[in-house]
């Protein structure tokens, strides 16, 4: 299909700037040089993705191919393109707003959902967004117990947020809206080699990614910008 | 009687408005901060878009002011004082030799420019590794025969400093992309072995021939022109690795070579802002004198009897200069009759 | 080479507020227990509160909360220090970037501030902006010369690589204490300590965490950090010292993932700065908390032997 | 299933989608405290005053604070 520049947004990222809280701006000073891109850890290693191409196409207005693209998915957040940018763009932000745009347009939840739980059972429950559950039985053979280590070390058996930190931070998150916006991705569950068995501990050490489960139905994405590469061999997955 | 014009500069610009005053009857004194006539031209190997001998083209115009009477040339000086108005400038220069005060009639201002030094590139590993160097470097490896030999690989980089708000300037310093393609051209003349790269992000041939001058980089001298700014280069066991986009392809490429040349930008002389206020005219703003009209009196600075000319204005080819040199003569011999 | 005025601005107080991070503090007990220690030792007394959560960053920038919820969050956090009037120090990158970021935002976007302090007001709570943010490895070059004086195990004849991380040197382009391209400021620390430094060709490679990536785009980190880890392997150091205890995370962990998968042999031992400086200071080995770290252990136990537990 | 981003669209264009996203982001950072989000607002607060005594407490300090707001988002002055 040819792609129409008459449909194109023209002034979307103008009229957005003034919105994004001052999250999104310079981009129009790009020069497409491509220095960015020539940096980027996550270009080396999928050559589809490319900071440049989703700069042009958000100041050229081609909404439809940067929300609905599995690249927009692929930053690695390193922020070493800002730190070579000549134009100064704060790139990482721009990830960071269009994804959100991304999921309003129904694509991307399934890399979110499996994120969720560190926020729904970790963060809000405990203030702690890394948990001293272990996922990995590799390293619980390896390290066991973390509680005894930090009292060697001098710690608290186990590191805890009082309850008035926790209550507060719940209370941000509902004020905000986070905690609704949480209840719609629906998330995963995040496994626990305390409560895991056996078998489940072979999978671990077997299969690189936790499964998928979750109920958010999400929009296929594209490889707008290039080939599939690394190990995904297509949007489905 | 007519009154003498002051010539601040002994780079070609200089040297040019110096000639024309004293070809049509005028009295010229030209100073020069360092010891020798010629500026960065002389610092030159060839010119393009034609490979001029540069040494011998500059040295004949610095013979010729050098043996016309009328010009007086000073050289280790500096302007230290300047008062007065159009006609009537009393000002110090300060020689080697103590204090002098002159009168004159008009001043032109033909400081040049400096090449700037890129140590804020440290992604560029500039100062660190000694393959990497400057386009001004590289000129001169290329005049004392030092250019790398057998089968190697340089890697001329562009925009280095200019169309560069955080490191560098915005304005785009006009000939490296031209001097590029003729520095690609020398490598492969000293060195038919070598292979050339050029990392450019637009190619900006502004001037009469230069366009058929970089495409004969590309079409004669099979230089691989690839259209992306460098974005790094690392030092890994007596190579450097240099990383960039091509994007045009919209791939990361990464290139092993054993010679790295920035093209560095042209920037204000040192101290031009100093010079400026001592002379009571207006600099832009990164520091280039500004001209009061950029169209039709380019070398018109905000005061009246103070002329400019030469690459002190903007980022300017030999060419350019040259008529600048000899515009603001013309305009020197107006209010000095 | 470091922004010597920036160093110089950073205060030497008596106290200071240090803020834990949850890696730290839930995977690698030894940062936290020697980034308290050391600075004891330095002559700054840590402060720390049960009230101080997580600085919310990694739920927000994967998309879990959006800005509108970080901006209280953080705020609620830096009024913690702010109320005891101290400035505050983290030991991560993610933390630093984060808090400075958001920060910085709301000290210069009034009508935000305003939103955010309503909210804080109705916790009894708010943020003013008054202190700032520093990161560790900051405070110890800001030290140096305390550090210098304090050295009780010198890291004599121990070859140590430096991994800086991407959000403090890439985030703070224009804050950051050091060039975001070519820093020096670890390697000096290594020097003061006695210490070897090793460099290698993709020091300022991200390690490949990739932030959510490493979750969600497994195969994208995995392939980045190989790269980095074979980079690493090359110079071989005794040492990696991280100043992120994500990059820690990532580094140590997958060393393992890939030995386990048959795609290399890595047993570089990954240890934060805090880590490090602690090691050099002389605290006890039981602080510096190895046991948690789950690769090249046996170099480890080498180094100690070498260096004198 | 599409195999191209335009089709997946169909006849929308990317005005469609960029005015929907931009709409989004308007509600999103919005500064105003209209009675609706007031209201979505009042489950999480009243979670944050039963959680303990000094919760309630400085809560009830904001009430002040407060009762203009609400009025001003009942009558919407």
């Amino acid at each position: 299909m040819l792609e129409q520049v008459k449909d194109w947004d023209d002034d979307f990222y103008e009229r957005w700037k003034p919105i994004a809280m001052g999250f999104v701006n310079e981009a129009e000073r790009c020069l497409q040089c491509g220095k960015c891109t020539g940096q980027c850890p996550a270009a080396a290693v999928t050559p589809g993705y490319n900071p440049r191409k989703l700069i042009r196409d958000l100041v050229d207005g081609n909404i439809k191919r940067i929300l609905s693209s599995v690249e927009l998915w692929q930053c690695f957040f390193c922020s070493g393109c800002y730190s070579t940018c000549p134009m100064d763009i704060n790139f990482p932000f721009f990830i960071f707003m269009l994804r959100l745009g991304a999921m309003n347009e129904g694509y991307g939840w399934e890399d979110v959902k499996q994120l969720e739980a560190y926020a729904e059972k970790d963060y809000l429950k405990d203030g702690i967004t890394v948990s001293i559950r272990e996922r990995n039985p590799f390293v619980v053979d390896t390290v066991g117990d973390i509680g005894k280590i930090r009292e060697a070390a001098g710690l608290p058996t186990k590191r805890v947020v009082s309850k008035r930190g926790v209550a507060e931070i719940n209370m941000i998150s509902d004020l905000s809206g986070m905690t609704s916006f949480m209840k719609k991705i629906g998330g995963v569950d995040l496994l626990d080699c305390n409560t895991c068995d056996d078998a489940q501990a072979r999978r671990c050490k077997t299969k690189p990614l936790p499964s998928k489960v979750g109920k958010i139905t999400t929009k296929t994405r594209f490889y707008n910008y290039g080939e599939p590469s690394g190990g995904k061999t297509n949007a489905k997955t | 009687m007519s009154k003498k014009t002051l010539v601040i500069g002994g780079g070609i610009a200089g040297i040019t408005a110096a000639q024309k005053i004293a070809q049509n009857g005028g009295d010229v004194i030209l100073i020069e901060k360092e010891d020798a006539l010629g500026g960065n031209f002389a610092k030159l190997t060839y010119t393009f878009p034609v490979l001029g001998d540069a040494k011998a083209l500059v040295s004949q115009e610095v013979q010729k002011v050098q043996t016309t009477p009328s010009i007086e040339i000073l050289t280790n000086t500096t302007l230290t004082a300047c008062q007065g108005s159009v006609g009537d400038f009393s000002v110090e220069l300060k020689t080697l030799s103590g204090t002098r005060q002159e009168i004159v009639g008009a001043i032109i201002v033909a400081a040049g420019f400096h090449y700037m030094e890129p140590t804020a590139y440290t992604e560029y590993s500039y100062g660190r590794s000694p393959k990497v160097v400057t386009s001004l470097e590289f000129e001169k490896m290329a005049a004392e025969n030092r250019l790398p030999q057998g089968n190697v690989r340089v890697v001329f980089v562009h925009c280095v400093g200019s169309r560069d708000k955080a490191k560098g300037y915005v304005y785009c310093s006009k000939i490296c992309c031209s001097y590029s393609a003729k520095h690609a051209i020398m490598m492969k003349k000293a060195n038919p072995q070598s292979k050339s790269y050029v990392f450019y992000i637009d190619i900006r041939a502004l001037g009469k021939g230069y366009e058929e001058f970089i495409r004969s980089a590309m079409e004669e001298h099979n230089v691989r022109y690839i259209r992306g700014r460098v974005a790094k280069v690392l030092e890994s066991e007596g190579k450097l690795l240099v990383r960039a986009e091509d994007s045009l392809m919209g791939n990361p490429v990464e290139v092993e070579a054993d010679l790295v040349v920035l093209a560095s930008a042209m920037e204000p002389p040192v101290g031009s802002r100093d010079l400026a206020a001592m002379l009571g005219i207006a600099t832009d703003e990164y520091g280039f004198f500004q001209d009061v009209e950029s169209n039709v009196r380019p070398c018109h600075s905000s005061k009246p009897g103070i002329f400019l000319a030469g690459s002190c204005t903007q980022p300017m080819e030999i060419a350019s200069a040259v008529a600048m040199g000899g515009l603001s003569a013309s305009e020197a011999l107006a209010v000095t009759r | 080479m470091p922004r010597l005025d920036k160093v110089a601005q950073i205060p030497k107080p008596d106290k200071i507020f240090v803020f834990k991070s949850c890696v730290a503090s839930n995977k690698y007990p030894g940062i936290e227990a020697c980034s308290s220690d050391s600075l004891r030792i330095l002559g700054i007394e840590p402060v720390d509160s049960d009230e101080q959560t997580c600085c919310g960053g990694f739920v927000t920038f994967a998309n879990v909360a959006a800005p509108t919820a970080s901006m209280p969050a953080v705020a609620r956090n830096l009024s913690l220090a702010e109320e005891k009037g101290l400035d505050t120090c983290v030991v991560c990158n993610g933390c630093w970037t984060f808090l400075n970021e958001f920060g910085h935002f709301m000290n210069h976007n009034a009508e935000v501030k305003a939103s955010v302090n309503m909210m804080l007001n109705m916790m009894g709570k708010e943020y003013k902006g008054t202190g700032s943010v520093y990161h560790i490895a900051e405070m110890y070059y800001r030290l140096k010369e305390e550090l210098a004086e304090n050295v009780k195990r010198p890291l004599k004849g121990i070859k140590v690589a430096t991994h800086y991380g991407c959000h403090y040197l890439g985030g703070g382009k224009y804050t950051a204490i050091d060039d975001a391209q070519m820093p020096s400021y670890l390697e000096e620390i290594i020097e003061i300590l006695g210490g070897e430094v090793v460099p290698y060709t993709a020091n300022r490679e991200c390690c490949g965490t990739g932030f959510t990536q490493v979750i969600n785009g497994k195969d994208l980190s995995l392939e980045h950090t190989k790269t980095k880890l074979d980079s690493v392997k090359e110079a071989d150091p005794d040492i990696l010292v991280v100043q992120c205890p994500y990059c820690h995370s990532q580094l140590d962990r997958i060393q393992q993932q890939f030995n386990y998968r048959d795609e290399g042999d890595f047993q570089t031992p990954i240890l934060h700065i805090a880590q490090l400086v602690g090691m050099g200071l002389g605290l006890d080995v039981a602080k510096l908390g190895f046991a948690a770290h789950v690769s090249g252990r046996a170099r480890l136990e080498n180094v100690l032997d070498r260096i004198g537990r | 299933m599409a195999d191209n981003y335009l089709e997946a669209y169909g006849k929308e264009t990317s005005q469609d989608a960029g005015e929907r996203t931009l709409k989004y982001f308007e509600d999103l950072f919005s500064m105003e405290m209209p009675l609706s989000r007031m209201m979505k607002m009042m489950p999480g607060m009243v979670k944050f005053m039963m959680s303990s005594k000094d919760t309630r407490e400085d809560l009830f300090k904001f009430m002040p604070q407060m009762t203009p707001m609400i009025k001003q988002a009942v009558t919407g002055k």
